[in-house]
C-alpha cells in the first residue's frame, strides 16, 4: 500500500511562501504515487479561503482546488476558521472544514511520515 | 538509531532554533533540508559552516536558490535538489522529519 | 501508521497562539483515542511557558496553565529544558507537572516518539 | 489642533497579539484626545473581517468596529484583501477597503507620529 | 538632533535587528519601547543588559510583563508603564519611532 | 503634517511578500503627489534584495528587480547597508539604481526623512 505523507501547514496562504512550499510537496508527492493529507491550522487555515485573487503572486487557494481533485485529502480546523470569520461554505470545492479531535489525528494516525511547515 | 531530517525554512540570520540541530541531533545520523530563505545556508560562508558541522548531509531547494540569484552556487555537502527528490528524502531516507 | 507524536513548543507565552493552539492539538491526539502517546517538550523560548506565576487575564489570553492542566487530565506528558529556562530568567517557579529535564531525555524523547511536530 | 497618531498594522487579526497592541493603543490615544489613523496591509487586513468569532481570545473584528464608532478612521489595502479572498462588503461597519495611493499616503500626510506594527 | 523611539515586539532572542539600535541611534538621543514578547528584555539579564548598553531609557509594557508572570519584576533602566503613557512617549517625546 | 517617508527594508527577497509590499507602498507615497520624498533603505537580510542575479520566475514571485525599477521612474531613491549584504553572500553584482552605502548615510537618512517604517 501507498504511503501517506501528512502536510502540517500552520502559515497563511500569503503570510509566505510557505504555503507554496506545501503545495509543491504535495503535488510531488502525489505524482510519485504517495497519499497525501494536509491539515491547515492557525493561519494555515486560509489557504481554503476561496475566491483569493492574487494578481501577480501564486494562486494557492486554486492549486490546493486541484491537488484535492487529483486526491489529497485538505482538512483545516473550524475554530481557527470562526475565529478569523471564515465559515462554512466559504472553502475551496473538495476541501474541508473539519477540527483536531476527529481529522488531525486520523491523519496523523494514518501517516507515515510529517512535514510541519511553519514559521 | 534514530535518523533525523532537520526542515529549514528562515534565512540563517532569523532561525533561533539552531540549538535543536545541535542537541537533538547527537547521536544520530542527521541532515538538513532547506527552503525558502534557508537556502542563504548554502552561500552565507560563516551560517553556512556552523550548519554543515552539526549534519552530515544539507538538501537545498534549487528553486529557492535560483530565485534569489544562486543558481548553481550551493557547493561541498550543499547539494541542489529539486521536490520529488525531496519527497523522497522526507518519505523513504529518514525516520523523522523535525521543523526548526 | 503512527502511534506517538511529539510537540516541540518554541513560542513564548501570550505573544503568539501557537503554544495555545498546540497544546490543544496535543490534547485532541490524546482525545481521539487514536494515538497512545502525545508529549510536549519546551524548548528555548518555548520553556518559558513553564513559568508558573504566569497571569493571562493582564491581556485577556486563554490560559497556557489551564491548558496544561487540561492535558495531565489525558495523562499527556509535559517536559520542558531546564537551562533553557535558567537561562533566560534565571531560577524561578514552575507549573506543577511539567518535568524539567536535560537534552539527554529530549533525545530520548524524540526516539520514542514516531513523529515530531514543531509550534 | 489635536494631533494626528498613524497605526500602520501588517499583522492579521490571530497570528500574534500585534493587532490586541495596535487597539490597545489606538484606545488610549483616543481617549487622550488624539486623532487615530489605522492602515492595515498585508496580513494586517484581516483585522476588519467580519464576523470574526475567537472564542477565548480577544475579538479584534469587534473592537475595531468599536473604535470606528469612536472616532477612528480605518482603512485597509483593497489588494491585500483580493489576495486573501476578502471582498468589499465584508468589512466591519464603519472601516473601509481602500488604497496605498488615495489613503496610506493622505494618512502619512496629515499623521504626526506613526507607529508600525509588525513582525 | 533627532531622537529616536525603538518599538520592540518580538523575543530577545527572535530579534534579529538589535543592529538598527545599534547603528541607528549612534549620537542620538535614544529608547526603547517593548510590548508582547520583548518584555522579556527586562527579566532577562544577558539580553537585557545589552539593550540598555545601547539605549537612554526603556519602556516596558506592565500588562505584557504581568501576563508573562514577571509584573513588578522590571528593575534598573527597565520602566513599566501602561498605555496612555506609551501613547505620550510616541506622540511627545520623541521624534521618530522605529520598529524593529 | 509629513512629508517624507523613509522604508527600513528587512526581510530577505521571496519567502515574505514584505520586500514588494514595501516598495509598492513607497511608490504609492510618490505617486500620489502627497508626499515629496519616500525612500527605501535595504539592512540585514533586506540587502539581499539587491543580488542583480536573482531570478523570481522560479518561484513564480512578482519580481523585485521591476519593483526597484518602478521607483526610480519616480525618483524614488533605494540605498543599501553594504556591510550588511558583503558579511552574507560576499561580493555580489547588485542591481542598478540601488546605492550601496554605510550607516553613517543611514543615519542621515533616518535624520531626513520624518517618518519612519519597517517592513
Amino acid at each position: 500500500m501507498a504511503k501517506t505523507m501528512v502536510i502540517h501547514l500552520r502559515t497563511g496562504s500569503m503570510m509566505s511562501m510557505d504555503s507554496n512550499v506545501a503545495v509543491k510537496l504535495a503535488r510531488a508527492a502525489l505524482e510519485k504515487g504517495y497519499n497525501v493529507h494536509m491539515f491547515g491550522y492557525g493561519e494555515g487555515i486560509t489557504v481554503i479561503k476561496e475566491g483569493q485573487d492574487p494578481k501577480r503572486f501564486p494562486n494557492v487557494g486554486k492549486e490546493i482546488g486541484e491537488l484535492a481533485a487529483k486526491g489529497m485529502t485538505v482538512v483545516v480546523c473550524e475554530t481557527c476558521c470562526m475565529a478569523r470569520g471564515i465559515h462554512r461554505g466559504e472553502e475551496v470545492k473538495g476541501t474541508k472544514v473539519g477540527s483536531l479531535t476527529n481529522d488531525f489525528s486520523k491523519f496523523i494516525k494514518e501517516g507515515d511520515k510529517m512535514i510541519t511547515i511553519a514559521r | 538509531m534514530t535518523s533525523i531530517l532537520f526542515v529549514m525554512l528562515k534565512s540563517p540570520h532569523e532561525n533561533v532554533n539552531l540549538e535543536l540541530v545541535d542537541e537533538l541531533g547527537k547521536g544520530s545520523k542527521k541532515a538538513a533540508l532547506l527552503f525558502e530563505d534557508a537556502v542563504y545556508y548554502a552561500v552565507d560562508k560563516k551560517q553556512g559552516k556552523h550548519l554543515s558541522e552539526h549534519v552530515d548531509e544539507v538538501f537545498v531547494m534549487a528553486d529557492d536558490l535560483a530565485a534569489r540569484g544562486f543558481k548553481g552556487k550551493a557547493t561541498g555537502m550543499f547539494k541542489e535538489i529539486d521536490y520529488p527528490e525531496a519527497v523522497d528524502v522526507i518519505m523513504e531516507r529518514y525516520d523523522r522529519t523535525v521543523t526548526i | 501508521m503512527t502511534d506517538s507524536i511529539l510537540f516541540i513548543m518554541t513560542k513564548p507565552p501570550y505573544g503568539f497562539e501557537e503554544f495555545f493552539a498546540g497544546a490543544r492539538a496535543s490534547l485532541a491526539m490524546l482525545a481521539s483515542g487514536l494515538i497512545g502517546r502525545s508529549t510536549l517538550l519546551l524548548v528555548g523560548d518555548g520553556t518559558l511557558n513553564a513559568v508558573a506565576s504566569q497571569d493571562p487575564s493582564a491581556v485577556k489570553m486563554p490560559s497556557n496553565i489551564e491548558a496544561i492542566n487540561d492535558l495531565a487530565d489525558f495523562e499527556g506528558e509535559v517536559y520542558c529544558i531546564a537551562d533553557d529556562l535558567k537561562s533566560r530568567v534565571g531560577e524561578v517557579q514552575v507549573i506543577d507537572g511539567v518535568k524539567m529535564v536535560s537534552w539527554d531525555k529530549a533525545r530520548e524523547l524524540v526516539s520514542e516518539h514516531q513523529m515530531i511536530t514543531t509550534f
